[in-house]
Protein backbone atom coordinates (compact mmCIF):
# COMPACT_ATOMS: atom_id res chain seq x y z
CA UNK A 1 0.00 0.00 0.00
CA UNK A 2 0.87 3.21 -0.50
CA UNK A 3 -0.41 6.94 0.70
CA UNK A 4 0.04 9.85 -1.16
CA UNK A 5 -1.35 12.98 -0.15
CA UNK A 6 -2.15 16.16 -2.55
CA UNK A 7 -4.13 19.64 -2.32
CA UNK A 8 -6.12 21.15 -4.76
CA UNK A 9 -8.64 24.29 -4.35
CA UNK A 10 -7.97 23.49 -0.36
CA UNK A 11 -8.86 19.89 -0.54
CA UNK A 12 -6.38 17.30 0.52
CA UNK A 13 -6.40 14.54 -1.39
CA UNK A 14 -5.65 11.17 -0.15
CA UNK A 15 -4.20 8.64 -2.62
CA UNK A 16 -4.24 5.16 -1.58
CA UNK A 17 -2.43 2.69 -3.86
CA UNK A 18 -1.76 -1.03 -4.10
CA UNK A 19 -3.24 -3.93 -1.43
CA UNK A 20 -4.68 -2.60 1.92
CA UNK A 21 -4.07 -6.04 3.59
CA UNK A 22 -4.28 -6.00 7.77
CA UNK A 23 -0.70 -4.57 9.16
CA UNK A 24 1.67 -2.38 9.62
CA UNK A 25 0.85 -0.47 6.58
CA UNK A 26 -2.92 -0.17 7.95
CA UNK A 27 -1.51 1.61 11.22
CA UNK A 28 0.34 4.29 8.80
CA UNK A 29 -3.14 5.21 7.01
CA UNK A 30 -4.61 5.40 11.00
CA UNK A 31 -1.79 7.74 11.35
CA UNK A 32 -1.70 9.63 8.37
CA UNK A 33 -6.09 10.17 9.32
CA UNK A 34 -4.83 11.05 12.62
CA UNK A 35 -1.93 14.02 11.11
CA UNK A 36 -4.72 15.65 8.77
CA UNK A 37 -6.61 16.63 12.05
CA UNK A 38 -3.07 17.87 13.46
CA UNK A 39 -2.21 19.89 10.54
CA UNK A 40 -5.87 21.04 10.61
CA UNK A 41 -6.37 19.98 7.07
CA UNK A 42 -8.97 18.09 8.03
CA UNK A 43 -12.18 19.93 6.86
CA UNK A 44 -12.31 18.78 3.45
CA UNK A 45 -10.83 15.33 2.46
CA UNK A 46 -11.34 12.91 -0.23
CA UNK A 47 -9.94 9.53 -0.28
CA UNK A 48 -9.23 8.09 -3.51
CA UNK A 49 -9.21 4.36 -3.50
CA UNK A 50 -9.00 4.13 -7.19
CA UNK A 51 -5.40 2.63 -7.11
CA UNK A 52 -6.83 -0.07 -4.39
CA UNK A 53 -6.30 -3.63 -5.72
CA UNK A 54 -7.43 -5.45 -2.35
CA UNK A 55 -9.16 -4.27 0.66
CA UNK A 56 -11.15 -6.14 3.35
CA UNK A 57 -13.36 -5.52 6.43
CA UNK A 58 -9.96 -4.31 8.31
CA UNK A 59 -9.57 -1.74 5.43
CA UNK A 60 -12.90 -0.47 5.79
CA UNK A 61 -12.20 -0.46 9.76
CA UNK A 62 -9.79 2.09 9.42
CA UNK A 63 -11.49 4.31 7.05
CA UNK A 64 -14.28 4.10 9.23
CA UNK A 65 -12.30 5.56 12.49
CA UNK A 66 -10.75 7.85 9.98
CA UNK A 67 -13.96 9.82 9.20
CA UNK A 68 -14.22 9.65 13.07
CA UNK A 69 -11.47 11.04 13.76
CA UNK A 70 -11.85 13.90 11.19
CA UNK A 71 -15.79 14.26 12.14
CA UNK A 72 -14.61 14.47 16.38
CA UNK A 73 -12.77 17.97 14.79
CA UNK A 74 -15.38 18.32 12.43
CA UNK A 75 -13.46 17.63 9.21
CA UNK A 76 -15.59 15.73 6.27
CA UNK A 77 -14.21 12.55 4.47
CA UNK A 78 -15.68 11.41 0.88
CA UNK A 79 -14.52 8.64 -1.23
CA UNK A 80 -13.49 8.47 -4.95
CA UNK A 81 -12.80 6.59 -7.61
CA UNK A 82 -13.98 3.10 -5.36
CA UNK A 83 -13.61 -0.12 -7.91
CA UNK A 84 -16.83 -1.63 -8.56
CA UNK A 85 -15.32 -4.80 -5.90
CA UNK A 86 -14.67 -2.38 -3.73
CA UNK A 87 -17.96 -0.27 -4.26
CA UNK A 88 -19.54 -3.37 -3.23
CA UNK A 89 -17.77 -3.87 0.45
CA UNK A 90 -19.04 -0.45 1.17
CA UNK A 91 -22.79 -2.05 -0.01
CA UNK A 92 -23.02 -5.36 2.16
CA UNK A 93 -21.58 -2.95 5.59
CA UNK A 94 -23.91 -0.15 4.38
CA UNK A 95 -21.20 1.39 5.12
CA UNK A 96 -22.41 3.50 1.66
CA UNK A 97 -24.98 5.37 3.97
CA UNK A 98 -21.94 6.50 5.77
CA UNK A 99 -20.19 7.48 3.32
CA UNK A 100 -20.75 10.58 0.17
CA UNK A 101 -18.84 8.49 -2.57
CA UNK A 102 -17.94 9.89 -6.42
CA UNK A 103 -16.34 8.51 -9.29
CA UNK A 104 -14.53 12.03 -10.74
CA UNK A 105 -12.45 13.76 -8.78
CA UNK A 106 -13.42 17.55 -10.05
CA UNK A 107 -16.93 16.45 -8.67
CA UNK A 108 -15.32 15.57 -5.28
CA UNK A 109 -13.60 18.17 -4.74
CA UNK A 110 -16.47 20.56 -5.96
CA UNK A 111 -19.23 18.73 -3.49
CA UNK A 112 -17.13 20.69 -0.78
CA UNK A 113 -18.00 24.03 -2.06
CA UNK A 114 -20.44 26.30 -0.19
CA UNK A 115 -23.73 26.37 -2.28
CA UNK A 116 -23.78 29.78 -4.40
CA UNK A 117 -26.26 32.15 -2.95
CA UNK A 118 -29.18 32.48 -5.17
CA UNK B 1 -6.46 -33.02 -7.90
CA UNK B 2 -4.48 -33.40 -4.45
CA UNK B 3 -5.97 -30.57 -2.06
CA UNK B 4 -3.70 -27.32 -1.16
CA UNK B 5 -2.80 -27.36 2.50
CA UNK B 6 -1.25 -24.23 3.95
CA UNK B 7 -0.14 -24.13 7.71
CA UNK B 8 1.37 -20.45 8.79
CA UNK B 9 1.68 -18.90 12.65
CA UNK B 10 -0.75 -16.74 13.53
CA UNK B 11 1.05 -13.42 12.28
CA UNK B 12 -0.14 -10.72 9.96
CA UNK B 13 2.59 -11.38 7.55
CA UNK B 14 1.45 -14.46 6.62
CA UNK B 15 -2.09 -12.97 5.01
CA UNK B 16 -0.58 -12.10 2.02
CA UNK B 17 1.33 -15.19 1.09
CA UNK B 18 -2.10 -16.90 1.59
CA UNK B 19 -3.83 -14.66 -0.13
CA UNK B 20 -1.70 -15.12 -3.19
CA UNK B 21 -2.01 -18.56 -2.94
CA UNK B 22 -5.69 -18.85 -2.51
CA UNK B 23 -6.60 -16.59 -5.89
CA UNK B 24 -3.88 -18.73 -7.63
CA UNK B 25 -5.64 -22.04 -6.82
CA UNK B 26 -8.93 -20.17 -7.06
CA UNK B 27 -7.51 -19.24 -10.68
CA UNK B 28 -6.87 -22.84 -11.32
CA UNK B 29 -10.40 -24.17 -10.22
CA UNK B 30 -11.81 -21.29 -12.34
CA UNK B 31 -12.96 -18.93 -10.45
CA UNK B 32 -13.24 -16.49 -12.63
CA UNK B 33 -10.78 -13.54 -13.15
CA UNK B 34 -12.80 -10.81 -11.69
CA UNK B 35 -14.08 -12.76 -8.77
CA UNK B 36 -10.51 -14.00 -7.10
CA UNK B 37 -10.35 -10.51 -5.06
CA UNK B 38 -13.20 -11.48 -3.86
CA UNK B 39 -12.51 -14.81 -2.96
CA UNK B 40 -9.61 -14.33 -1.41
CA UNK B 41 -10.77 -11.43 0.76
CA UNK B 42 -13.72 -13.91 2.19
CA UNK B 43 -10.94 -16.06 2.84
CA UNK B 44 -8.53 -13.75 4.53
CA UNK B 45 -11.82 -12.53 6.71
CA UNK B 46 -11.67 -16.30 8.14
CA UNK B 47 -7.99 -16.56 8.60
CA UNK B 48 -8.02 -13.06 10.32
CA UNK B 49 -10.34 -14.40 12.36
CA UNK B 50 -8.51 -17.42 13.58
CA UNK B 51 -5.49 -15.79 14.37
CA UNK B 52 -7.46 -12.77 16.55
CA UNK B 53 -10.27 -14.50 18.01
CA UNK B 54 -9.00 -18.70 17.76
CA UNK B 55 -5.39 -18.20 18.43
CA UNK B 56 -4.76 -14.47 20.13
CA UNK B 57 -2.28 -13.63 17.25
CA UNK B 58 -0.15 -16.02 18.73
CA UNK B 59 2.88 -16.75 16.30
CA UNK B 60 3.01 -20.68 17.92
CA UNK B 61 -0.40 -20.77 17.22
CA UNK B 62 -1.13 -22.50 14.00
CA UNK B 63 -3.86 -21.13 11.55
CA UNK B 64 -4.79 -24.62 8.52
CA UNK B 65 -6.18 -23.67 5.30
CA UNK B 66 -7.10 -26.44 3.17
CA UNK B 67 -8.52 -25.62 -0.53
CA UNK B 68 -10.09 -28.45 -2.31
CA UNK B 69 -11.72 -28.53 -5.89
CA UNK B 70 -15.05 -30.37 -6.07
CA UNK B 71 -17.30 -31.03 -8.99
CA UNK B 72 -18.78 -27.44 -8.77
CA UNK B 73 -17.20 -25.72 -5.93
CA UNK B 74 -14.06 -24.72 -4.36
CA UNK B 75 -14.30 -25.40 -0.84
CA UNK B 76 -12.17 -23.83 1.61
CA UNK B 77 -11.53 -25.04 4.78
CA UNK B 78 -9.62 -22.08 7.85
CA UNK B 79 -8.74 -23.92 11.06
CA UNK B 80 -7.17 -22.67 14.46
CA UNK B 81 -6.42 -23.88 17.92
CA UNK B 82 -10.04 -22.39 19.49
CA UNK B 83 -12.71 -24.20 20.27
CA UNK B 84 -15.40 -21.88 19.19
CA UNK B 85 -18.64 -22.48 17.66
CA UNK B 86 -21.28 -19.72 16.82
CA UNK B 87 -23.72 -19.78 19.88
CA UNK B 88 -26.87 -18.47 17.51
CA UNK B 89 -26.04 -15.66 15.17
CA UNK B 90 -22.96 -14.47 14.82
CA UNK B 91 -21.48 -11.01 12.59
CA UNK B 92 -22.44 -7.88 12.55
CA UNK B 93 -25.77 -6.36 10.96
CA UNK B 94 -25.17 -3.12 10.58
CA UNK B 95 -27.58 -0.34 10.97
CA UNK B 96 -28.90 -1.51 13.89
CA UNK B 97 -27.30 0.58 16.61
CA UNK B 98 -23.83 1.57 16.92
CA UNK B 99 -22.89 -1.00 14.58
CA UNK B 100 -22.96 0.98 11.66
CA UNK B 101 -19.35 3.13 12.86
CA UNK B 102 -17.88 0.41 14.55
CA UNK B 103 -14.10 0.26 13.23
CA UNK B 104 -13.91 -3.54 13.65
CA UNK B 105 -16.71 -6.44 12.80
CA UNK B 106 -17.79 -7.12 9.55
CA UNK B 107 -15.52 -9.74 8.59
CA UNK B 108 -18.13 -12.31 8.40
CA UNK B 109 -20.56 -10.36 7.15
CA UNK B 110 -18.53 -9.64 3.82
CA UNK B 111 -17.35 -12.99 3.96
CA UNK B 112 -21.15 -14.65 4.04
CA UNK B 113 -22.08 -11.80 1.70
CA UNK B 114 -19.06 -13.31 -1.28
CA UNK B 115 -19.16 -16.33 -0.57
CA UNK B 116 -21.85 -18.95 -1.25
CA UNK B 117 -21.88 -20.01 2.26
CA UNK B 118 -19.79 -19.82 5.60
CA UNK B 119 -20.32 -21.58 8.10
CA UNK B 120 -18.94 -22.60 11.74
CA UNK B 121 -17.99 -25.93 13.25
CA UNK B 122 -16.12 -28.31 15.45
CA UNK B 123 -12.99 -30.42 13.44
CA UNK B 124 -13.07 -34.06 14.98
CA UNK B 125 -10.68 -32.86 17.25
CA UNK B 126 -12.65 -30.01 18.86
CA UNK B 127 -11.13 -27.15 17.50
CA UNK B 128 -13.03 -24.54 15.35
CA UNK B 129 -13.14 -25.19 11.63
CA UNK B 130 -15.14 -21.98 9.37
CA UNK B 131 -16.02 -23.81 5.63
CA UNK B 132 -16.54 -21.78 2.97
CA UNK B 133 -18.19 -23.08 -0.12
CA UNK B 134 -17.46 -21.10 -3.63
CA UNK B 135 -19.37 -21.65 -6.72
CA UNK B 136 -17.26 -22.52 -9.48
CA UNK B 137 -18.05 -23.68 -13.59
CA UNK C 1 6.91 -19.64 15.50
CA UNK C 2 5.08 -22.65 14.31
CA UNK C 3 6.54 -23.61 11.19
CA UNK C 4 5.02 -22.93 7.81
CA UNK C 5 3.53 -25.44 5.67
CA UNK C 6 2.22 -26.01 2.19
CA UNK C 7 0.90 -28.74 0.81
CA UNK C 8 0.46 -28.86 -3.32
CA UNK C 9 -0.50 -30.98 -6.23
CA UNK C 10 2.70 -32.31 -8.36
CA UNK C 11 1.91 -29.57 -11.06
CA UNK C 12 4.00 -26.77 -12.49
CA UNK C 13 1.44 -23.76 -11.63
CA UNK C 14 1.94 -24.22 -7.73
CA UNK C 15 5.84 -23.71 -8.54
CA UNK C 16 5.11 -19.66 -8.34
CA UNK C 17 2.98 -19.42 -5.10
CA UNK C 18 5.23 -21.82 -3.15
CA UNK C 19 8.55 -19.79 -4.57
CA UNK C 20 6.55 -16.44 -3.32
CA UNK C 21 5.89 -18.46 0.53
CA UNK C 22 9.26 -19.38 0.19
CA UNK C 23 10.79 -15.80 -0.12
CA UNK C 24 8.48 -14.68 2.65
CA UNK C 25 9.03 -16.55 4.80
CA UNK C 26 13.16 -16.36 4.07
CA UNK C 27 12.43 -12.82 4.65
CA UNK C 28 10.59 -13.12 7.87
CA UNK C 29 12.99 -15.31 9.44
CA UNK C 30 16.21 -12.53 8.37
CA UNK C 31 17.58 -13.74 5.34
CA UNK C 32 18.95 -10.68 3.31
CA UNK C 33 16.77 -9.45 0.78
CA UNK C 34 19.55 -10.08 -1.82
CA UNK C 35 19.62 -13.45 -1.26
CA UNK C 36 15.51 -14.27 -1.00
CA UNK C 37 16.10 -15.29 -4.44
CA UNK C 38 18.71 -17.43 -4.28
CA UNK C 39 16.78 -19.08 -1.66
CA UNK C 40 14.11 -19.58 -3.37
CA UNK C 41 15.70 -21.06 -6.72
CA UNK C 42 17.30 -23.73 -4.33
CA UNK C 43 14.20 -24.97 -2.36
CA UNK C 44 12.13 -24.91 -6.25
CA UNK C 45 15.03 -27.06 -7.62
CA UNK C 46 14.16 -29.40 -4.66
CA UNK C 47 9.95 -29.05 -5.36
CA UNK C 48 10.38 -29.66 -9.17
CA UNK C 49 12.37 -32.73 -8.36
CA UNK C 50 9.65 -34.32 -6.20
CA UNK C 51 6.96 -33.21 -8.61
CA UNK C 52 8.85 -34.71 -11.46
CA UNK C 53 10.99 -37.54 -10.01
CA UNK C 54 9.30 -38.97 -6.95
CA UNK C 55 5.41 -38.11 -8.22
CA UNK C 56 5.57 -38.36 -11.88
CA UNK C 57 3.56 -34.87 -12.27
CA UNK C 58 0.21 -36.62 -10.42
CA UNK C 59 -1.57 -33.78 -9.24
CA UNK C 60 -3.14 -36.35 -7.43
CA UNK C 61 0.09 -36.61 -5.28
CA UNK C 62 0.73 -34.47 -2.40
CA UNK C 63 4.55 -32.46 -2.47
CA UNK C 64 4.79 -30.98 1.18
CA UNK C 65 6.97 -28.18 1.87
CA UNK C 66 7.81 -27.75 5.83
CA UNK C 67 9.87 -24.19 6.62
CA UNK C 68 11.04 -23.83 9.69
CA UNK C 69 13.64 -20.89 11.79
CA UNK C 70 15.62 -22.72 13.71
CA UNK C 71 18.62 -20.75 15.68
CA UNK C 72 21.42 -19.43 13.03
CA UNK C 73 19.03 -21.10 10.02
CA UNK C 74 16.38 -22.12 7.92
CA UNK C 75 15.05 -25.50 7.31
CA UNK C 76 13.14 -26.37 4.54
CA UNK C 77 12.09 -29.87 4.37
CA UNK C 78 10.45 -30.92 0.79
CA UNK C 79 8.27 -34.04 0.68
CA UNK C 80 7.16 -36.32 -2.25
CA UNK C 81 5.45 -39.95 -2.32
CA UNK C 82 8.49 -41.82 -3.72
CA UNK C 83 10.95 -43.69 -2.07
CA UNK C 84 14.48 -42.48 -3.40
CA UNK C 85 17.46 -41.97 -2.14
CA UNK C 86 20.97 -41.18 -3.34
CA UNK C 87 22.63 -44.04 -4.09
CA UNK C 88 26.35 -42.53 -3.90
CA UNK C 89 26.81 -38.76 -5.53
CA UNK C 90 23.60 -37.43 -7.23
CA UNK C 91 23.98 -34.55 -9.86
CA UNK C 92 25.52 -33.17 -12.64
CA UNK C 93 29.02 -32.48 -12.75
CA UNK C 94 29.42 -30.17 -15.26
CA UNK C 95 32.83 -30.24 -17.23
CA UNK C 96 32.70 -34.08 -17.50
CA UNK C 97 31.60 -35.35 -20.71
CA UNK C 98 28.24 -34.41 -22.88
CA UNK C 99 26.58 -32.98 -19.63
CA UNK C 100 27.99 -29.28 -19.84
CA UNK C 101 25.36 -29.16 -23.02
CA UNK C 102 22.44 -31.38 -21.71
CA UNK C 103 18.92 -29.44 -21.34
CA UNK C 104 18.19 -30.90 -18.19
CA UNK C 105 20.20 -31.87 -15.12
CA UNK C 106 21.84 -29.10 -13.01
CA UNK C 107 19.24 -28.92 -10.19
CA UNK C 108 21.02 -30.68 -7.29
CA UNK C 109 24.13 -28.60 -8.70
CA UNK C 110 22.42 -25.28 -8.56
CA UNK C 111 20.73 -26.13 -4.87
CA UNK C 112 23.92 -27.46 -2.66
CA UNK C 113 25.74 -24.25 -4.42
CA UNK C 114 23.27 -21.95 -3.39
CA UNK C 115 22.38 -23.11 -0.20
CA UNK C 116 24.46 -23.86 2.81
CA UNK C 117 23.93 -27.69 2.92
CA UNK C 118 21.24 -29.94 1.26
CA UNK C 119 20.79 -33.78 1.66
CA UNK C 120 18.03 -36.39 0.98
CA UNK C 121 16.45 -39.16 2.98
CA UNK C 122 13.87 -41.12 4.01
CA UNK C 123 10.80 -39.86 6.29
CA UNK C 124 9.42 -42.05 8.98
CA UNK C 125 6.82 -43.62 6.79
CA UNK C 126 9.78 -44.27 3.94
CA UNK C 127 9.06 -41.41 1.71
CA UNK C 128 11.69 -39.12 0.03
CA UNK C 129 12.73 -35.96 2.49
CA UNK C 130 15.25 -33.36 0.84
CA UNK C 131 16.19 -31.03 3.95
CA UNK C 132 17.97 -27.66 3.20
CA UNK C 133 19.44 -25.22 5.61
CA UNK C 134 19.65 -21.51 4.85
CA UNK C 135 22.07 -19.72 7.08
CA UNK C 136 20.43 -16.56 8.76
CA UNK C 137 21.66 -14.51 11.20
CA UNK D 1 7.72 -13.37 -18.29
CA UNK D 2 7.25 -11.70 -21.58
CA UNK D 3 9.53 -11.90 -24.64
CA UNK D 4 10.30 -9.08 -27.09
CA UNK D 5 12.56 -9.37 -30.04
CA UNK D 6 14.42 -6.21 -31.83
CA UNK D 7 16.58 -6.24 -34.58
CA UNK D 8 19.88 -3.83 -34.56
CA UNK D 9 22.54 -4.20 -36.92
CA UNK D 10 21.21 -7.32 -38.52
CA UNK D 11 21.55 -8.64 -34.74
CA UNK D 12 18.08 -10.04 -33.27
CA UNK D 13 18.08 -9.59 -29.53
CA UNK D 14 15.98 -11.58 -27.32
CA UNK D 15 14.88 -9.71 -24.66
CA UNK D 16 13.31 -11.53 -21.62
CA UNK D 17 11.72 -10.15 -18.41
CA UNK D 18 9.87 -11.05 -15.76
CA UNK D 19 10.44 -14.90 -13.95
CA UNK D 20 11.59 -17.62 -15.73
CA UNK D 21 9.53 -19.94 -13.89
CA UNK D 22 8.79 -23.76 -15.31
CA UNK D 23 5.31 -24.06 -17.22
CA UNK D 24 3.90 -23.30 -20.15
CA UNK D 25 6.06 -19.75 -20.54
CA UNK D 26 9.10 -21.41 -21.01
CA UNK D 27 8.03 -23.99 -23.87
CA UNK D 28 7.35 -20.48 -25.49
CA UNK D 29 10.67 -19.57 -25.04
CA UNK D 30 11.70 -22.77 -26.39
CA UNK D 31 9.57 -21.94 -29.37
CA UNK D 32 10.96 -18.93 -30.03
CA UNK D 33 14.33 -19.86 -30.38
CA UNK D 34 13.15 -22.69 -33.11
CA UNK D 35 11.09 -19.47 -34.43
CA UNK D 36 14.96 -17.88 -34.97
CA UNK D 37 16.45 -20.75 -37.42
CA UNK D 38 12.84 -20.81 -38.93
CA UNK D 39 13.11 -17.26 -40.35
CA UNK D 40 16.84 -17.19 -40.79
CA UNK D 41 17.21 -15.00 -38.09
CA UNK D 42 19.96 -17.33 -35.50
CA UNK D 43 23.01 -16.54 -37.08
CA UNK D 44 23.60 -13.63 -34.54
CA UNK D 45 21.32 -13.71 -31.82
CA UNK D 46 21.55 -11.64 -28.38
CA UNK D 47 19.71 -13.45 -25.18
CA UNK D 48 19.41 -10.08 -22.84
CA UNK D 49 18.54 -11.31 -19.54
CA UNK D 50 18.56 -7.90 -17.95
CA UNK D 51 14.76 -7.95 -16.77
CA UNK D 52 14.94 -10.94 -15.54
CA UNK D 53 14.03 -11.41 -11.92
CA UNK D 54 14.15 -15.05 -11.26
CA UNK D 55 15.25 -18.00 -12.77
CA UNK D 56 16.49 -21.41 -12.43
CA UNK D 57 17.67 -25.27 -13.89
CA UNK D 58 14.76 -25.27 -16.10
CA UNK D 59 15.18 -21.65 -17.23
CA UNK D 60 18.84 -22.51 -17.87
CA UNK D 61 18.06 -25.59 -19.63
CA UNK D 62 15.67 -23.70 -22.16
CA UNK D 63 18.38 -21.03 -22.74
CA UNK D 64 21.03 -24.34 -23.56
CA UNK D 65 18.41 -26.14 -25.63
CA UNK D 66 18.15 -22.62 -27.02
CA UNK D 67 21.88 -22.54 -27.81
CA UNK D 68 21.84 -26.05 -29.56
CA UNK D 69 18.86 -25.20 -31.74
CA UNK D 70 21.07 -22.17 -32.99
CA UNK D 71 24.66 -24.10 -33.29
CA UNK D 72 22.89 -26.85 -35.17
CA UNK D 73 21.74 -24.45 -38.05
CA UNK D 74 25.32 -22.67 -37.48
CA UNK D 75 23.59 -19.73 -35.95
CA UNK D 76 25.64 -18.07 -32.70
CA UNK D 77 24.03 -16.78 -29.18
CA UNK D 78 25.58 -14.63 -26.80
CA UNK D 79 24.48 -13.19 -23.37
CA UNK D 80 23.36 -9.69 -22.40
CA UNK D 81 22.44 -8.11 -19.20
CA UNK D 82 22.64 -11.37 -16.18
CA UNK D 83 22.36 -9.72 -13.09
CA UNK D 84 24.53 -10.72 -10.49
CA UNK D 85 22.37 -13.24 -9.30
CA UNK D 86 22.06 -14.93 -12.69
CA UNK D 87 25.81 -15.16 -14.20
CA UNK D 88 26.36 -17.00 -10.72
CA UNK D 89 24.42 -20.08 -12.31
CA UNK D 90 25.81 -20.01 -15.52
CA UNK D 91 29.11 -19.68 -13.35
CA UNK D 92 27.73 -22.89 -10.81
CA UNK D 93 26.89 -24.91 -14.02
CA UNK D 94 30.05 -24.01 -15.72
CA UNK D 95 27.58 -22.49 -18.73
CA UNK D 96 29.96 -19.65 -18.49
CA UNK D 97 32.21 -21.85 -20.11
CA UNK D 98 29.92 -21.86 -23.16
CA UNK D 99 28.31 -18.40 -23.41
CA UNK D 100 29.97 -15.46 -24.33
CA UNK D 101 28.49 -13.12 -21.92
CA UNK D 102 27.92 -9.22 -22.04
CA UNK D 103 27.24 -5.73 -20.17
CA UNK D 104 26.79 -3.69 -23.00
CA UNK D 105 24.10 -4.13 -25.50
CA UNK D 106 26.43 -2.23 -28.00
CA UNK D 107 29.82 -4.99 -27.16
CA UNK D 108 27.34 -7.31 -27.83
CA UNK D 109 26.69 -6.44 -31.33
CA UNK D 110 29.81 -5.21 -32.04
CA UNK D 111 30.95 -8.53 -31.52
CA UNK D 112 29.01 -10.31 -34.43
CA UNK D 113 31.38 -7.99 -36.72
CA UNK D 114 33.91 -9.73 -38.77
CA UNK D 115 37.15 -8.29 -37.80
CA UNK D 116 38.46 -5.50 -39.72
CA UNK D 117 40.76 -6.48 -42.65
CA UNK D 118 44.45 -4.53 -41.46
N1 LIG E 1 -12.34 -18.43 14.66
C1 LIG E 1 -13.02 -17.80 15.64
N2 LIG E 1 -12.80 -18.12 16.94
C2 LIG E 1 -13.46 -17.49 17.93
N3 LIG E 1 -14.38 -16.52 17.72
C3 LIG E 1 -14.65 -16.14 16.46
C4 LIG E 1 -14.00 -16.76 15.35
N4 LIG E 1 -14.48 -16.20 14.24
C5 LIG E 1 -15.37 -15.28 14.61
N5 LIG E 1 -15.49 -15.22 15.95
C6 LIG E 1 -16.41 -14.35 16.74
O1 LIG E 1 -17.32 -13.75 15.84
C7 LIG E 1 -17.25 -12.32 15.96
C8 LIG E 1 -17.58 -11.65 14.65
O2 LIG E 1 -16.52 -11.83 13.72
P1 LIG E 1 -16.33 -10.78 12.55
O3 LIG E 1 -17.61 -10.55 11.91
O4 LIG E 1 -15.25 -11.31 11.66
O5 LIG E 1 -15.84 -9.45 13.23
P2 LIG E 1 -14.51 -9.15 14.10
O6 LIG E 1 -13.58 -10.31 13.93
O7 LIG E 1 -13.92 -7.90 13.55
O8 LIG E 1 -14.98 -8.98 15.52
C9 LIG E 1 -15.87 -12.06 16.50
O9 LIG E 1 -15.78 -10.83 17.18
C10 LIG E 1 -15.65 -13.24 17.42
O10 LIG E 1 -16.26 -13.02 18.66
N1 LIG F 1 12.81 -36.39 -5.17
C1 LIG F 1 13.45 -37.24 -6.01
N2 LIG F 1 12.96 -38.48 -6.24
C2 LIG F 1 13.59 -39.33 -7.10
N3 LIG F 1 14.72 -39.02 -7.75
C3 LIG F 1 15.27 -37.82 -7.56
C4 LIG F 1 14.67 -36.85 -6.68
N4 LIG F 1 15.45 -35.76 -6.69
C5 LIG F 1 16.47 -36.01 -7.54
N5 LIG F 1 16.38 -37.24 -8.07
C6 LIG F 1 17.33 -37.89 -9.01
O1 LIG F 1 18.51 -37.10 -9.07
C7 LIG F 1 18.76 -36.70 -10.43
C8 LIG F 1 19.44 -35.34 -10.48
O2 LIG F 1 18.54 -34.32 -10.14
P1 LIG F 1 18.78 -32.83 -10.65
O3 LIG F 1 20.19 -32.47 -10.41
O4 LIG F 1 17.78 -31.95 -10.01
O5 LIG F 1 18.55 -32.89 -12.23
P2 LIG F 1 17.20 -33.26 -13.03
O6 LIG F 1 16.07 -33.25 -12.06
O7 LIG F 1 17.04 -32.17 -14.04
O8 LIG F 1 17.47 -34.58 -13.64
C9 LIG F 1 17.41 -36.76 -11.11
O9 LIG F 1 17.53 -36.93 -12.50
C10 LIG F 1 16.77 -37.95 -10.42
O10 LIG F 1 17.22 -39.17 -11.00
Amino acid sequence: MKIQEQVKDGVTIVRLTGKLISGPELMELKTAFQNLVNQDRHKKVVLDLGGVTWMDSSGLGVIVSGHTTLRRAEGMMKILNATKKIHELFIITKLITVFETFASESEAIASFKEPEKA
Amino acid sequence: MTPVRIGVPSAEEFLEPVQIVVEKVGSIAGVEQDDLTSLSIAVLELVKNGMEHGNDMDPDKEITICLEVLPGSLRVQVGDQGSWTPAGDVGFKPGEGDQLYSDRGRGILIARNLARWVDFDLSPEGKTLATLIWPIP
